[in-house]
C-alpha cells in the first residue's frame, strides 16, 4: 500500500511535467483558486487555443482514447497523471473540455465513422470549439422532460425551442443537442440526438446573469433551425441512450468544488485575532477546523482509491459518487464559517479582504455548485438507487405519452 | 401568560405589511442592486412621515413612543421586504445609542431629526477583520478630536452623523461625529449585500462629541445587545420570506410529472427551515421581553436572539436557492435578495462564535437565571 | 408583554398548589429525571391510585371538561397551571393520561351519553384504568394499515389479530381498539371502533422488551374476542374519525423529551476536568453547549406561546408540531456529546456516573422518541403537508380496495 | 497509485468474512448479551487457531509476520459481526504495547502466547471521567509496584495481563500486571454494551513490569495511535453492517403501499449514512498507510481516521434504529448491537474532542505534510 508511481507511471508524470514546464507557467504557490476568475481574463481563449494545439501535436489530448479515435491509445491512469501535473500549472484546458471529454466519445461511440473523422481532430487542436446544448428550463433535474421540437423536413430536420445552462454557446463552432422528435410516446422513447453548426440561421445565444454578476451560462434559442440529417447521431428516437453516453463521460462523481477549503480557512485562523489571541489558539476554532480537515482528507483518499482503481485499468467504484455532494456542501460551510470569523469586516468584498477574499466571493457562486451537474438532491437519489439498490420513487410520468404528462404552472 | 404582542402592535404590523407588499415589492431592492441610488429614499420619507423611524423615541423628543416592542413588528416586516433603507442603521444604533447615553441636550438636538428621518444615524465599530470586542478597538479620542479607520460602516455614504465606537478608557466609548464635517473621508465600498450602501471611513481627528452615559466597555455591549434583539426580527422577517418564496415554487414547479413540494426531500427540506425559523422567532419574543422590560438577563436574550436568527436566515436563505434549482442562483429570480441579507445580517453585528461566547460567559455569570426549565 | 398569571390564573395556581403540597411530596430540587424511573418503582400504581382519587374528588381531573362531562368546566390554561405545578411534585399521573386525555375524551365526543356515563367517573378516580390498541406490527407509520379484523356475530363482533405499542394492557381494565370490518373498501373506510373489556377471553398479553432491557410496551393478541355491538364506538366503518379524535387529543406537538438538557450538560461541563481546566472553559464544549441552549430556549418559548393562546382561550398555533422532532434529536445529540466528553470512562451505567448516569441511561433509551408517537419523518411530513401546505406525497393505496394494497415481506 | 489492500489481504478479508458469517451470526452476540459468559471462548479459540491473533506478531515470534494491513482487514470483519472477542484489547492494545516498547525477553515471554490465543491482554488506562491525557494519570509504581484505580478496562475481567498506563516521570509509563496476581481487585461493570465485558481494576501495590520503551507520555500517545487506526476498521465494519441492515429493511419493508425505500426520507437518509462511512473508510485506508509505512504523519493519519470512524458509527448505528421504526429499539431486534457498539467503540479510546484537540495541534507542528491538496 503505497502513493508512488509504479516506473510506468513515474516516466509518464516526468514527460508530462517536461512538456507542460516548456509549454506553461507554473501557478504562483498559495494562489487562491477563485470560481473561473482564470477564464474571465482578457485574451484567456487566445492563450487557451493556442496552449491546446501544442497539447495535442505532444500527445497529451485524449491520453486514453484508442489510436483509431486519433487518441494516445495510453491509460486512464495516465490521463489523470496529466490532468495531477496540469493542475500546477496556468493554463485553461476546461474551455475545451465539453469537446473533449463529452461531445468527442460521444460521436466516436455512437456516431459513424465519418462522423468521427470529420469532427474529432479539429476538436483535439482546438480548431472548433464545442459546447451542450441538453437543459432547458422546463427539464431541471427532469432533463428528459425536455420540450425543444425536432421535425422532419426532406433530408433534414427543423429544429424550435430553448435551451439553458449552456456554457461557452458564443465562442462554440457546434453544439450536441438533444431534441424531442415524438411527443406522443413515453418522454425517453421520443427524443434524438444531433450536431448543430451554432453558426446556423434562427440560433440566438442570451447570456444569464448569475447572483455572482458574472455570466457563465447562455440561454439558447433555436427559431426554425435547420439540421441536415447526417448531422444526426444514433437513431431516431435513439436520443436518450446517446445522451447517456453523454453523461457518462461527465463523471459528474468525481468533480471537486473549487473556493476555500480547509487550508484557506487554517490560513484564516493563523491571521485573525480572536478576543483572546489568535483565532488557531481557539478550541472551538480548532473543532471546526478539524471537522473541516477530515471531510477533505476523506475526499482526497476518496479520490486516491478511485485513482487506485484507474491505475490497475478499472474503473472506479461506487464511492465516487459522494465526491460531489460532500464537497459542494463542505466548501458552503467553511465559507460561511470563515465569514463568520472574520465578523463584522467580512461583508466587504475585494481581494484585499482576508485570504484574498475568498470567502466574500464564494459566497455569491457556491450555491450553483450544489445544483449544477447534478443537485444534491439527484445525487443522493442516485446514491440511494444506483449504490445501494433501494427502489425507485412512484413515476406518475413514465409510462404515458410525453405529451400527457402533468406540468405546474412554473413549466 | 402573555407572550405574545399587544393587539395595536399586531395592527400595527399588518398596517406595515400591506404598506410594503404594495410600496416595498421586490423590484425595489432590485433597483437599488442594479442602479445607483444607495438607498430608497421616497420609502423612507413614507416610513418617516409614518413614524416608524421614531416608533421607540418618547413622545417628548417628537417621538411616537411607542417602545421598542413596536420596532421589532415593524423590523420584522422590513427584514420580510428585505426594504433597502437605513433603518437598522439609524433606528436599532444611532437613535438608540442617544436613548441610552446621550445627554438631554444631545436627546433635544438629535431624536427629533431622527424622528421625522431628517437625519439618517450610523454606527462606526468594526476597525479590522475579527470579533466586534471594544476593548481592542484602536480609534481614539484626543481633546474632542477622533481619529482611526472604520470598515464596512452600514450607510456610511449616507448617514448624516455616525456613533463612532472609540477605545475611551475612563472616558465614554462612544461619540458623535458629524460625517460631513472636516476631517471624515468616506470611500463608498461593495458589500455581498449592493442592497445596502457600506462606506469605509476614515477619520482624521475628526470633531467628536462624546455620549456622556457611554461610559466603559460595557456601554458598547450593552448598544448592541439593544441592535441584536431587533436586527433579530428583521432576520426573521427576512428567513419567513425565504420559506414563503421556497414554499410557493415548490407547490408550482413541477418535475417528473409531480409539484416537486410532493417530494420529501424538498418537503423535509423546508420543514427544517421552517423548525428553524419558529425556534428563532420564539427566540425574538425572549429577546423582545427582555429590551421591553429592561431585564437583567437582556444580554443572555440578545445573544440568544441572534444566534437562533443568524441560523434561521443562513438556512433559509441557501435551502430557498436549493429548491429553485439552476432558477435559483440567477440574477433574475429574488432569492438572491434574502440570501445576500441574511448573511449581512448575521456579519452585521458580529459572527455568531462571538455571540457564543459572550452567551456562555454571562450564564455562567448569572445562571441561575433563565436556564431552560420545562 | 410578560410571563406573568393572570390573577384569575395567580389564584388558581394557589388552589392547585395548596392541594399539591397537602397532598404529594415536592422533588428533590436538582433530582435527574430519567425516563419513567419512577413508574418501574415498588408499588408505584397503588400511590398512583390514591392520589389520583384524591385529585379527581378536588376537581383537578378533567379541569378544561365541560360540566357535563364531569369535569370542572375549566380552561385549557388551567389544565396547564395544574401540570406546571405538578411536574413539581414527585407523582404518576401519567400511568392514567391513556384515560384520561385521550378515551374519555373520545367517548365523550363520538360516543353515546349512555357510554360516557358508564366509563368517565370511574376513569377519572382510576377506579377503572384504560389503554390504547391502534397500532399493528404491519402497520408503523401507516397506522390505518391495520389488519386486526372485526367480524359481526349476532349482536356483537368477534375480533380476531394483534397490537403492539400498548402501554398498560397488563394493569387495564378497558381499551379502545380499532379494528378491520370491511377489507373490500379502502383502507380509511373499512375501520370500526371499539371499547373492548380486557378480562375478556381470548385476549393474551406479552410484553416487548426494549433495547434499554426494560419493557413498558406490550403486545396483545385477540383470539375471537367477543365485544356486545353496545361497546362500539361511533358508526360502523366510521372509526377512521373516531380515531382522528383520540390522535388529536394525543397533541403530539406539545410533548417534550425527557433527559438531559443543557442544564445537565452544563453541570458535566462544571465538573469535568479537561487537558487544561474544566470542560466550562473550553471554548469547543462552549460553542456546543451555546447551540444546545439556544434550541432549548427556542423550544421553552415555543411552548410559551402555545400556552399564551390557551390563556386567551385559542388553541395553540402551528408552531407547536415543531417541538416533539426538535425536542427528541436534541436530547439523542445531548447525550452524545456529554458521553463524548466523559471520554473513556464513559461506556459504564450506574448511578455514580457524572450526573447521575443519566446521558449513559439516556443512550438506551433516547431512539424510542424519535419514533414513538410519530418518526421524525411522519412529523416533517406534518409540518410539511398541514403547516406549509405542500402537496401530499403520491399515494398508491388510496382508492384501492384495502386487500389489493402492495404488502412487503416485512409485513 | 497504489491505495489499496493487496490482493492476499483481500482474500484473507473474504475468508475471515466467510467464516465470521458462519461462526458468528447475531446469535452470537446476542448469546453474550443474555448470557452468562463475558465472550465467546470458542470463537476466540479458531480464530487464535487460523493465526488471527497473531496476525501482526512477527514469525519470530510465533507469530503469522502479516503486519498491521492485516489486523485492519480481520477489524474490519469482526466489527461487522459485532464479535463478542477480546480482540481490541488484546491484539491492538496489549500485543502492540509490548511490539512497541517490550524488552526481548518480554516479547519472548508474551508475544508467543498472545498470538495462541492462550493468553487474553488488555490495556487500563482511564481513571475518572474525561480525556485520556497521560499526564493527568495518578496512578504510579513505586519500586516494581502499581498502584492505582482504572475503570471501565475492556475485558478488564477476563484478560490475563494488562498494560497498565501511568505516571511514569521519566522512568516508563507502561508497565505489565499479572491481573491473577495479588495487589490485584477487579469488579465487572455494567456498560452501555454488554457484549463486550468490563471492569473495574484496583491496583494496590501490584507487582508491575515495566516496557523499558515506554518513557514519556508519547509513548503512551504512540500506543494510542496505533490502536486508534486498527480499531477505525472495526468501527467501519460495524458502521457498514448497520447500513447494509438499514438497506435490506428498507427494500422489504412497505407501508403506504410501497417499500419505505421508496421515500426520498428513507433514501436520502441512507445515501447520507453511505457517504459517512465511505469518507470513514477512506480515511482508514489513511491511517493503515501510515501505520504499515510507520510514516512520521501517524498522529495526523490516526486522529482523522478516527473522528471519522466515530461519526460514521453514531450515524449509521441510530438512523439503523430510526429506520425500523418501532421494532428498531426492541430488544428482540439486532439493531441495537451495532449501536451498542458504535458508542462503545467511540468511547473507547477516548472522544471525538480530545482527538480533534489533538489534531489541530499535530497539524500546527507540521503543518506542510498531508494539507488535502487536491
Amino acid at each position: 500500500m503505497d502513493f508512488e508511481d509504479s516506473a510506468e507511471e513515474a516516466a509518464f508524470r516526468a514527460e508530462a511535467r517536461a512538456f507542460l514546464e516548456a509549454n506553461a507557467e507554473r501557478r504562483k504557490p498559495g494562489a487562491v483558486e477563485g470560481y473561473r476568475r482564470g477564464q474571465d481574463a482578457p485574451g484567456a481563449m487566445e492563450r487557451a487555443k493556442s496552449f491546446q494545439r501544442r497539447k495535442a501535436d505532444a500527445g497529451f489530448v485524449g491520453i486514453h482514447w484508442p489510436k483509431e479515435w486519433g487518441g494516445r491509445g495510453g491509460t486512464q491512469i495516465q490521463n489523470v497523471i496529466y490532468n495531477q501535473e496540469e493542475a500546477q500549472f496556468d493554463v485553461l484546458s476546461g474551455i475545451f473540455g465539453i469537446g473533449i471529454h463529452l461531445a468527442m466519445p460521444t460521436i466516436c461511440v455512437c456516431g459513424t465513422p465519418e462522423q468521427r473523422d470529420r469532427f474529432v481532430p479539429p476538436a483535439m487542436r482546438a480548431d472548433e470549439v464545442w459546447c451542450q446544448l441538453f437543459s432547458e428550463p422546463s427539464g431541471g433535474s427532469d432533463l428528459a422532460a425536455l420540450r425543444t421540437r425536432a421535425e422532419r423536413d426532406g433530408d433534414g430536420w427543423v429544429i424550435n425551442g430553448q435551451k439553458i445552462w449552456n456554457s461557452g454557446a458564443h465562442y462554440s463552432d457546434f453544439g450536441i443537442l438533444v431534441a424531442r422528435s415524438d411527443a406522443n410516446v413515453p418522454k425517453h422513447a421520443g427524443l434524438t440526438f444531433f450536431i448543430l453548426d451554432m453558426k446556423s440561421p434562427g440560433v440566438e445565444v442570451r447570456p444569464i446573469r448569475q447572483l455572482s454578476g458574472s455570466a457563465h451560462f447562455n440561454e439558447v434559442f433555436f427559431t426554425n433551425v435547420r439540421i441536415p440529417d447526417n448531422m444526426r447521431i444514433g437513431p431516431v428516437g435513439g436520443g436518450w441512450r446517446v445522451a447517456l453516453t453523454t453523461l457518462m463521460n461527465e463523471r459528474h462523481g468525481m468533480r471537486d468544488s473549487p473556493g476555500p477549503d480547509f487550508q484557506e480557512l487554517f490560513t484564516l485562523a493563523n491571521q485573525l485575532e480572536l478576543e483572546d489571541g489568535l483565532a488557531i489558539d481557539n478550541a472551538a476554532v480548532q473543532e471546526k477546523l478539524a471537522d473541516f480537515y477530515v471531510r477533505s482528507q476523506g475526499l482526497k483518499y476518496t479520490k486516491y482509491r478511485g485513482m487506485t482503481a484507474l491505475s490497475r485499468g478499472g474503473t472506479p467504484g461506487p464511492e465516487s459518487s459522494i465526491i460531489k455532494v460532500v464537497a459542494a456542501n463542505k466548501l458552503q460551510e467553511i465559507l460561511s464559517y470563515g465569514l463568520d470569523l472574520i465578523g463584522m469586516a467580512g461583508p466587504t468584498m475585494g481581494e484585499d479582504m482576508p485570504v484574498a477574499g475568498i470567502f466574500e466571493e464564494a459566497l455569491l457562486y457556491s450555491p450553483a455548485l450544489r445544483i449544477a451537474g447534478g443537485t444534491d438532491e439527484i445525487m443522493r437519489n442516485i446514491i440511494a438507487e444506483r449504490v445501494l439498490g433501494l427502489p425507485q420513487d412512484v413515476r406518475v410520468d413514465k409510462d404515458v405519452p410525453f405529451r400527457d404528462v402533468p406540468t405546474g404552472s412554473r413549466g | 401568560m402573555n407572550f405574545d404582542f399587544p393587539d395595536e402592535l399586531k395592527q400595527l404590523r399588518d398596517e406595515a405589511r400591506r404598506f410594503l407588499s404594495e410600496r416595498c415589492p421586490t423590484s425595489v431592492p432590485r433597483r437599488i442592486l442594479e442602479g445607483g441610488e444607495p438607498y430608497d429614499r421616497e420609502l423612507w420619507r413614507s416610513m418617516a412621515e409614518m413614524g416608524w423611524t421614531g416608533a421607540a423615541i418618547p413622545e417628548e423628543y417628537g417621538g411616537a413612543g411607542l417602545g421598542h416592542l413596536a420596532v421589532c413588528v415593524l423590523a420584522e416586516e422590513l427584514g420580510h421586504a428585505v426594504a433597502p433603507v437605513p433603518f437598522s442603521s439609524s433606528v436599532y444604533l444611532a437613535t438608540e445609542a442617544i436613548k441610552l447615553f446621550g445627554s438631554d441636550a444631545q436627546k433635544q438636538q438629535y431624536l427629533p431629526k431622527l424622528a421625522a428621518g431628517e437625519l439618517v444615524g450610523t454606527f462606526a465599530m468594526a476597525e479590522r477583520p475579527g470579533p466586534a470586542d471594544p476593548r481592542k478597538l484602536i480609534a481614539h479620542v484626543a481633546n474632542g478630536h477622533l481619529s482611526g479607520t472604520k470598515l464596512a460602516v452600514p450607510d456610511g455614504d449616507v448617514a448624516n452623523f455616525a456613533v463612532v465606537a472609540v477605545h475611551g478608557g475612563n472616558a465614554p466609548w462612544l461619540h458623535l461625529v458629524d460625517l460631513g464635517g472636516s476631517g471624515v473621508t468616506r470611500a463608498t465600498v461593495t458589500t455581498i449585500d449592493p442592497t445596502r450602501s457600506h462606506a469605509r471611513i476614515v477619520f482624521d481627528g475628526a470633531a467628536a462629541e462624546p455620549l456622556p452615559g457611554s461610559e466603559g466597555a460595557e456601554s458598547v455591549r450593552r448598544l448592541l445587545d439593544c441592535a441584536a434583539v431587533m436586527l433579530a426580527f428583521e432576520q426573521v422577517g427576512c428567513a419567513q420570506a425565504a420559506l414563503e418564496m421556497a414554499r410557493d415554487y415548490a407547490r408550482e414547479r413541477y418535475a417528473f410529472g409531480r409539484p416537486i413540494g410532493s417530494f420529501q426531500a424538498i418537503k423535509h427540506k423546508l420543514a427544517d427551515v421552517y423548525i428553524a425559523v419558529e425556534l428563532a422567532r420564539s427566540n425574538a419574543y425572549y429577546g423582545a421581553w427582555a429590551l421591553h422590560s429592561d431585564a437583567a438577563e437582556l444580554p443572555i436574550a440578545a445573544s440568544v436572539a441572534r444566534i437562533s436568527a443568524c441560523d434561521a436566515g443562513w438556512l433559509a436563505s441557501k435551502e430557498n436557492i436549493q429548491t429553485h434549482g439552476g432558477m435559483g442562483f440567477t440574477w433574475q429570480m429574488d432569492c438572491q435578495f434574502y440570501y445576500r441579507r441574511a448573511k449581512l445580517h448575521a456579519l452585521a453585528l458580529g459572527g455568531t462564535r462571538e455571540w457564543k461566547q459572550r452567551l456562555i460567559a454571562e450564564l455562567r455569570t448569572r445562571n441561575t437565571i433563565a436556564l431552560p426549565t420545562d
